[in-house]
């Protein structure tokens, strides 16, 4: 079956989560990704949005985080306060994706300005959001994004979110207690970090090679030993994700 | 003690030109109304504070009200950039301090509680951090970690939209509840703007639903639709085809002009402006009933 | 997930010998009946924490259960003193830790919230201070003013009474709310106990409502009447008269241990100890309606 | 007309409030001096209560400050946290009332241990509640109490709330917000704080004389020098007092 670009790495973020998961959400293709998983093998995972809303169940695709579809039928709402100090700086949050323009070699995300220099930015963007603290207290991050030379510098000109800083025992060293970004999910395979935290690459789609991903990588990009191929969309996969979760083809 | 007032007065007497001014609301419940008379009345070099500008923060720096910008997420949610407020940050033609959600909900926090600041455990990214000095370290006296800390902060005005409300301001929502609370306790004045003006029998019929208490609101404006192109849940429904289309308007700064003078300027309040609206936009944001499981309080 | 179970399992699942046990809730809906469970099953060397320990935690004193008392007021409320543990405070038998009603509840938030402390501005009366050394100091690092603070409490074990949930734990409280929710998230461990369990459409017709999330709790159990002689706001009402009965009954230890012969180690459980009660009681505790009105979310 | 000493107090204690005022308020007399004020001078008083409720309308006299005639027809209801920091610490409360076994020559309040030795103490009380924060950071503190020696000791064994510590300078120096104790009010007359905070008799009340006053005070009491005389309790306040409040006659 054909499937777009688009449609593999919501697929294979789907896959990442466990049933179970407490997840904090992000609108866009995260949400297509934890609503897939809830539909195949996640059924129990708990959706958390930064709006404070816990435990949605959208009847529509939301367009922001702020919906009044994910609050309609929720679980619980609580303020924004609460859900980032009860919720996630307390350790309840297992799962989040976060995004970004840049990820670099140790993971590190980079939302708010390209260029050197934070006051004179050559790019603003909109910066942190919730995603600083996120990155800092959830116990798996997941990004996903286009694999593309500029998307993946070697050093990103800006850390809005901590990967493993310059390597894992920087990011040891600070205390935070999330265990940092755990998978990068690109179009063209799986980044993980190694013992020290740097990105390699774990596992390559059907039709993708090495030497692909290594063009479109700011670093030299090392693969695992064990280098893996992910298994392609499945038909029920792309069915629930066409006809259930984005029947209009928003995210195609 | 009735605070019944229209939005043209209370935002005559409450926001003055350099003001810190909070207009709270997370997406939920933003209160256009009040922005766009702020705009009318044509005030200047206030500082403009909220987590995410939001379109209504955009208008008023486009209309030429903002000198500061104090936030934490400056896009358009779900849609992209806020265009106008980037180019200044780019230009330098705008100041701002920035924060992320939780750092800058934590400056309301201090601010509503009374405290010199907040705490917050590290997040290992430090750039923000240095970036802006209002950030502080303090260690933990107990394991002697390092903590973050935040000062409060203390707006001027907070202008809060609520579903409904009493006369004297004592205020419920439901929804999404963001960061309404906190702003409220922690401004000087509060402004309320309501879709309903309801008896106190009604408030006072569930008192755990209020959350903004009388006594620290200075005015009450009986504002219908006062939150669209936002929403208020169970009145009507957020307009993302206008959170759409505001995209491509400011991709021309004479449509933006021209938006403005139509809809903000040309219009005398906000009930001109829902008239105004297109009637397939009123009947694309109505909202079929969804009522909540009675509870009982029990007559003592 | 069902988490549905007997309180006699979940408190012999989740209450260990010497762990630390927070059983909440300000004067309404303290839950007394796993109180009673935990004595029937003969704990021991328990921490007891609580604002006011009331008699729930006098009665588990008076059984031997406890090795520790933390608490910020140990009175009973509006009658006097609680004549049992201020002996054994007197004479020494007793461990305690004692602050304020803020510094206990900041404590408690301090835990909920995950952070190494939380601050309080100074009160100038320092003799708490002295006595009790968990009350450190830290400097405001912006204007150099101190800031006392207090450490995170995490019990092991949360006792919490609610109104209504849902079989997985989602749970909605009203009338005063104390600190259930704080304890709650403080904790290890989360027991409920509830007056009913109600489809999860009840609860999720108005998550606003939601104090305590499911995720966070281990045991649901369904034990109408928990909290008696104390209060579930809607459902019945306090037992005044006990509460002045059990100051005469506390006059003479002979009658304490009839006390808990009959009504605690007599009877097999809540159900029983209801059923127990004079129907004149019962009768007298009955509560007429008085209905919240009504709120709309919304079909979106 | 004929009064009690406890009606004494309690009609004393309503004066004192102004329309308008935020009381943090106690059960017992605390609550019926509140509403008396409510039913004639100061309609406009706003009742909270340490529980978390907001212009409570208790149709009952409630015998703790947790019954649910507080909640029902109640304006709000928050939690501990939210009214010992939102109100309390963040200034908004301007009255309330404070109760102990010993009050100083400096307003300071004990309601913690008789005895020298905390650890050993000869009785113990139930201690602070809620009233550490609120001696600290409320605009005025009033006391009610029977003018007895044993009450009024030169300095409290234990400062369990703060009045002016060893005098006004003392308080001020520790930044705490609040006026301190304003008012004692006494079956024999009003104590009110000097330039120094020392506690003086400021008014007595009919009947009761300057020596009475100081036979019971266990400091070198000093009489302001406008010594006052406090109005007797009217028909109205008395039978709003026994008809409305307390017909039971609970705190005659």
């Amino acid at each position: 079956m054909e499937y777009t670009a688009s449609e593999l790495l919501i697929i294979n973020a789907a896959r990442l989560l466990k049933d179970g998961d407490t997840v904090f959400v992000g609108v866009g293709s995260p949400n297509l990704a934890c609503n897939l998983a809830m539909r195949t093998h996640a059924p129990s995972l708990l959706m958390i949005y930064e709006a404070g809303v816990v435990g949605s169940r959208p009847s529509r695709l939301p367009l922001s985080i702020g919906d009044p579809t994910l609050v309609s039928g929720a679980a619980a709402v609580t303020s924004m306060y609460e859900i980032f100090s009860l919720y996630l700086q307390r350790g309840n949050v297992d799962v989040a994706f976060l995004g970004g323009a840049q990820i670099d070699r140790y993971g590190n995300i980079n939302a708010t300005v390209i260029g050197s220099d934070y006051q004179h930015p050559k790019v603003r963007m909109p910066g942190s959001g919730g995603s600083m603290e996120i990155a800092g207290w959830a116990n798996r991050c997941y990004v996903m994004t286009p694999h593309q030379k500029r998307r993946f510098p070697e050093k990103c000109d800006f850390i809005t979110s901590a990967g493993f800083l310059g390597g894992r025992q920087q990011r040891l060293a600070t205390g935070a207690r999330g265990g940092g970004t755990q998978c990068v999910v690109t179009d063209l395979g799986l980044l993980e970090p190694d013992e020290n935290g740097e990105l390699v690459l774990t596992a390559l789609h059907t039709g993708s090679t090495l030497e692909q991903a290594r063009e479109n990588t700011g670093w030299p990009l090392r693969s695992a030993p064990d280098l893996k191929h992910t298994d392609p969309p499945t038909e029920r996969e792309l069915r629930i994700l066409r006809e259930e979760l984005d029947p209009q083809g928003t995210y195609r | 003690m009735t605070k019944l007032t229209t939005l043209q007065d209370a935002v005559a007497r409450y926001v003055k030109d350099g003001d810190t001014v909070y207009a709270a609301g997370f997406t939920h419940m933003i209160p256009f109304a009040a922005g766009h008379e702020i705009i009318r009345q044509g005030r200047k070099d206030l500082t403009l504070a909220r987590a995410t500008p939001d379109l209504i923060y955009e208008m008023m720096v486009a209309a030429g009200c903002a000198r500061k910008l104090i936030f934490s997420y400056v896009g358009n949610p779900g849609v992209g950039s806020l265009r106008i407020i980037r180019e200044q940050l780019e230009n330098g033609s705008l100041e701002w301090e920035e924060y992320s959600h939780f750092s800058m909900i934590c400056r309301l926090q201090a601010g509503a509680t009374g405290l010199p600041f907040m705490p917050m455990n590290q997040t290992a990214a430090t750039d923000l951090e240095k970036a802006n000095p209002q950030y502080r370290r303090v260690k933990d006296p107990y394991t002697g970690v390092e903590v973050v800390v935040v000062p409060p902060l203390k707006p001027d005005v907070a202008i809060v939209h609520v579903q409904r409300c009493d006369a004297e301001g004592n205020a419920q929502i439901w929804g999404i509840i963001g960061e309404q609370k906190e702003a409220a306790f922690a401004a000087e004045h509060v402004i309320l703007t309501t879709e309903e003006i309801v008896d106190e029998s009604v408030i006072r019929s569930d008192p755990n639903r209020t959350v903004i208490p009388a006594f620290i609101v200075d005015a009450v404006c009986h504002v219908p639709y006062a939150s669209h192109p936002s929403y208020t849940q169970g009145y009507y429904d957020r307009d993302n085809a206008f959170y759409l289309e505001w995209d491509r308007i400011t991709e021309d700064p004479a449509r933006v002009k021209a938006y403005l003078d139509e809809w903000v300027y040309g219009v005398k309040d906000r009930e001109a402006y829902w008239q105004k609206l297109p009637a397939e936009t009123r009947e694309r944001l109505q909202v079929k009933q969804r009522l909540a499981a009675p509870v009982d309080y029990g007559e003592y």
